[in-house]
């Protein structure tokens, strides 16, 4: 594979006959994802689009289907249960794509997937594409295009902006993952970054971020300490205002952190190439690809 | 969803957390009501969404139930951080021996509930976390587990010497800790935690921030919304489902996605000038969403042009354009409208706006110069 | 701790379980008025603490109020193994198209509550483990993090196919769940779960079991104990702390540890005699509690010798000792006793019997010979 | 060691101000135990007999006097706290004297000890002693002799009787463990024997069980296939009545097992030695000393 997904995967999508669901489904579909199961309770015996058997539960897609990743596209009432749920199955990648997951069920979830051996991205995260190969999730397929650039980010529609002026440019990717902009997520950049790094078939990577926390210096810290490819950085709301407090205790705890300058402070000090404005990306990379 | 102060300690008091009596009022008559059933002389503190209120006049003492109605009266109806105050709790003035501090937060990087307590509690507290961090004691809790009982005796041994204060500390750590988890809360702080001469131990303030995703299922806590203490405009955004935050620039940007629309008026910025919103239409667009946005943006007098950004993903860019095009039908925007559209249905979207005699471009970085170029024209 | 029927029944309702209304009955009277709320005909269904009911004729159907007078009466004051019947659950007789079983229990093996579900539900659910195992679905829960959704909906799709049942059994399987982890059971079983016709799935008979260790804490559960449905000799002994179990033989025994007190037992019939009874003092022995026991047994009038056999450990003998002389001052034992004490203060206690005229023995093997002689001679 | 205690054991007392806590502490000192500190919440910097320093949590008392063995009186109440307390702390060995803890709290008490690396015995046990060595719990001291005979018991003082048979004969223990008597354990009877098998100072071992559960049939199974030292055993409760049955989800899970003779009838599978009653330890572990 390239990281997480490639030609081998065999997705399940749960929730495949909701509104949501369904339409990218079909998507997936088109875009040449093995897309093996559905499930949807209490439609079991189902076909999604003519080829797709629908079952009850993963487990099922599991035993009878040899489903292996899940999307998940149910509404964030029953997102926990349907991460347990893969989780329980067996899945070994669940990709979390429902918007308006209650944190406290976070807290639960992601020491259950963990424990379970399974990885989560997400939640409220686009999802993965590994251009040519398969796609998980919502990203558009026809702003990528293959090649050795690995990109990683927290928002969605950004990382469409800088993909587009890549591809645009000429220049394909490995994978593109959005890992989601919830405060709790199954899978950050520095898991990202590691097997971006361990991939022969990336050779830049990109990575966006946002104000907000302290995950980009984190990873920051970890390029620098473990990242012998080259990366490109992005901060996005340099300009946003300072935001709502929360209360002393997010004082106390973040202290001055979280602020874009900072973060692109951490950027620069770690090697990496920052960008100013997305359209930067295409200089950036292209300097470092050879 | 941030709580008022005595929204906080109502969910507080339902736990079982000791207090000093008090209520809210909403009127000086309503003050001085409270201020006689209470007896002596009562703190008369501002309800709004903003720290500092103590600097800004918006806590005051007063010694009988006339005084009482005076400063509520002064502090009713008073700007505080450009927040109107509607209503002030009223609670006594009580003799305090200790202030100590009791935060609990939903930590990103340990992914749990971290407790913060220190003894050195009150409104220096950020100071305390600043220049003396070990003064404060960090706890994260299983919230699988739970708090365990040794947990709280322990963060509560850090706090008091004395065996009946720490009891009584550890059982108010238990039940903030059962109201952060039982109403979905990211942030639940007692600030200050007191001790009385007579040896209670009380909640004297508290604070409480609800995660906006427990509301759908939490009508009990959705009802708590004070939108008289919000921007009227951002109040509108929410609820025609966009997220909204005004600004002082004179660009207005509606975009789809929060990471892009803060990359827009970082462009903005970047190209010169200066955005006057973050105007987020979110994932699934319809038109009514870009009218809805329109017409709050164009309520703002500074606004001199408009930008719009939408790469299409789920959002179909033939929704924003009609969104657009009905809007312009409706009422007159007043200001020049710069469009930028890509993704799903693009080729749809330019027919409607060419039709409805707009144009469209396709690359971001333009858009952006042209708009910022119509604004400084314009101002 | 055993819950009746209708006990169980109102914890379930109380947690949502859909079941056909129905009362509580201590009277024909009482059950003729609650046929007549319900209308047509109803069952009227002894309330003990024994299985098979309907076999020893405890369970009958009635037509119409009268009828239910009728059968009440029959029923009430009836004798099933051994118990009294002193209440009556009376329900309508409901059309029911499909059995099945829902049980949860707490499984040692696994140290996890253990759902046990079977399309194959009613009486001959036993028969059905026994000879087809493979007909009953186990599910372990993980008690930390609770039921999944995804696991009561995937039990519920091994009892039906029409996805409402299996909906609406999975709601009652996290109910059942809830009030087994809520209340401290060691089994909650609904047997048979029922549909109807009509298209309705609910509970119609419920089996609960609450862990004795839950009652100090939980004194609404504790006030559930029905002492009239039990031994009186065995109420009597709870009440004075004592473990208590009546057999047949005419052997009476007092032994301090339930280990020990079985294995007492075990030696009397190896040696040749019949116990009458199991009797655990606990550890920390006090005089009355001897005194109580010596009571308790020697109401018995099959018992013919009593035997004490304590290991001294926490239970101090000499407590004991105090205890069997003060007895007998207070009421005529009337059998002859044999004791065997060794351990903490086994000098004290030797003295203190032997002041009273009494001997000690210090073998087990010794005193179990010499009791089950006298037991035989006096018999 | 012998097994889990020795004289290397450093002993903190849970509860040592109460009134059982405090008794037994005596008795534990002076039977020559190394008890290094007590804990009650309130007491801390109190001094126990003299000698030994008082700590408000165990955390304490681990840091300060090198705690790494707890034994716990606290009422049924609090039990559950301080087995987490413990676990907590880093305490390896847990030994929980407590009656009468609720079993729902035992669900989650024995995964997270175990998650937390540390041996749980008990509750409801009279814990253990290596004669001449250490003595953790409330087995008599007085009634042991050192030696070279394991046991291992669900009962209390039945198990003293056991061992006095055996030191009036002038038969030694190595060690004796009561595992207790309550559904849900920390250490059974497997665990134990598994100790016993690898403990070079043991040579015979007496196992004394009871009626109800399945699990002197799983210890027969277990040292059928891996335990080579001779093994006696016996099983309280044969002529019990069949007592009050748990419902049919009693039955259906525990089918016919729990039955004295069931038990006996494993306990001869698997070579073991079979006493009728108590005082026949002698006769059967004597033949296997030598």
């Amino acid at each position: 594979m390239s990281i997480f997904i490639d030609k081998s995967t065999r997705l399940v999508v749960q929730g495949i006959t909701g509104r949501d669901g369904s339409f990218h489904a079909r998507q997936m579909i088109d875009y040449g994802t093995s897309v093996v199961a559905g499930v949807t309770p209490g439609k079991g015996g189902q076909t999604f689009a003519g080829t797709v058997p629908v079952f009850n539960t993963v487990a099922e897609a599991v035993a009878k289907a040899g489903a292996d990743t899940s999307v998940i596209y149910v509404p964030p009432a029953g997102a926990a249960g349907a991460m347990y749920e893969a989780a329980d199955a067996g899945i070994e990648l669940i990709v979390c794509i429902t918007e308006g997951v209650p944190v406290m069920d976070m807290t639960k979830v992601l020491p259950y997937v963990r424990a379970k051996g399974a990885r989560l991205i997400g939640p409220n995260c686009p999802g993965a594409i590994t251009p040519g190969e398969c796609k998980v999730g919502i990203i558009p397929g026809n702003i990528c295009a293959p090649g050795r650039v690995g990109l990683v980010s927290r928002s969605g529609t950004l990382t469409y902006e800088i993909v587009h002026h890549l591809t645009r440019n000429g220049i394909g990717q490995s994978t593109c993952v959005g890992i989601g902009g919830d405060p709790l997520i199954g899978t950050n950049f520095i898991d990202v970054l590691a097997a971006f790094q361990a991939d022969p078939k990336t050779d830049v990577i990109v990575m966006m971020g946002e104000i907000g926390g302290t995950d980009e210096q984190h990873a920051a810290a970890f390029i620098k300490a473990n990242v012998t490819k080259p990366v490109v950085g992005f901060i996005a709301g340099q300009t946003a205002p300072k935001g709502r407090r929360m209360g002393h205790a997010g004082a106390i705890i973040s202290g001055s952190s979280g602020t874009a300058e900072e973060k692109i402070a951490a950027f620069a000090a770690a090697g990496m190439g920052v960008m100013r404005r997305p359209l930067d990306v295409v200089t950036l990379v292209k300097e470092r690809l050879q | 969803m941030n709580l008022h102060e005595y929204q906080a300690r109502a969910l507080l008091k339902a736990a079982g957390v000791p207090m000093f009596d008090g209520d809210v009022a909403a009127t000086p008559t309503e003050a001085e009501a409270i201020a006689r059933r209470l007896g002596g002389t009562v703190v008369i503190k501002a309800q709004v969404h903003a720290g500092g209120r103590g600097k800004a006049g918006g806590v005051k003492l007063a010694r009988n139930p006339a005084e009482a109605a005076e400063e509520a009266s002064q502090i009713l109806g008073m700007q505080i951080k450009g927040l109107t105050v509607h209503k002030v709790l009223v609670v006594p003035a009580a003799d305090i021996a200790t202030e100590s501090y009791v935060g609990l937060i939903m930590d990103r990087e340990t992914q749990r509930p971290v407790f913060m307590v220190s003894a050195a509690g009150g409104v220096d507290i950020e100071e305390v976390a600043a220049r003396t961090p070990e003064k404060i004691t960090r706890l994260p809790v299983d919230p699988v587990i739970g708090l365990l009982p040794h947990q709280a005796l322990t963060l509560a041994f850090t706090l008091y010497r004395d065996y009946a204060h720490v009891k009584a500390a550890a059982k108010i750590m238990e039940q903030l800790y059962t109201v952060f988890t039982g109403n979905g809360a990211s942030l639940a702080e007692i600030n200050p935690l007191v001790t009385t001469p007579d040896g209670r131990v009380l909640a004297l303030d508290a604070k409480i921030v609800i995660d906006d995703n427990e509301l759908d299922r939490r009508p009990d806590l959705a009802v708590l919304r004070d939108e008289s203490a919000e921007e009227p405009s951002e109040v509108a955004a929410r609820r025609a489902n966009l997220t909204f935050i005004k600004l002082d620039g004179n660009v207005g940007c509606v975009v789809n996605g929060a990471g892009l629309a803060m990359a827009t008026m970082d462009l903005v910025k970047y190209y010169g000038g200066e955005p006057a919103n973050f105007l987020d239409i979110g994932g699934s667009s319809n038109p009514e969403k870009v009218i809805a946005a329109l017409k709050i943006i164009t309520a703002d007098s500074h606004v001199k042009a408009i930008l719009f950004n939408i790469f299409g993903g789920i959002t179909r860019t033939d929704d924003v354009a009609n969104g657009i095009v009905q809007a312009t039908k409706q009422f007159k925007v007043g200001v020049p409208i710069v469009i930028r559209l890509t993704g799903t249905n693009e080729a749809e979207a330019i027919r409607i706006l060419n039709g409805a005699g707009m144009k469209a471009l396709s690359d971001m970085d333009e858009a952006v110069q042209q708009v910022v170029e119509l604004a400084r024209e314009a101002a």
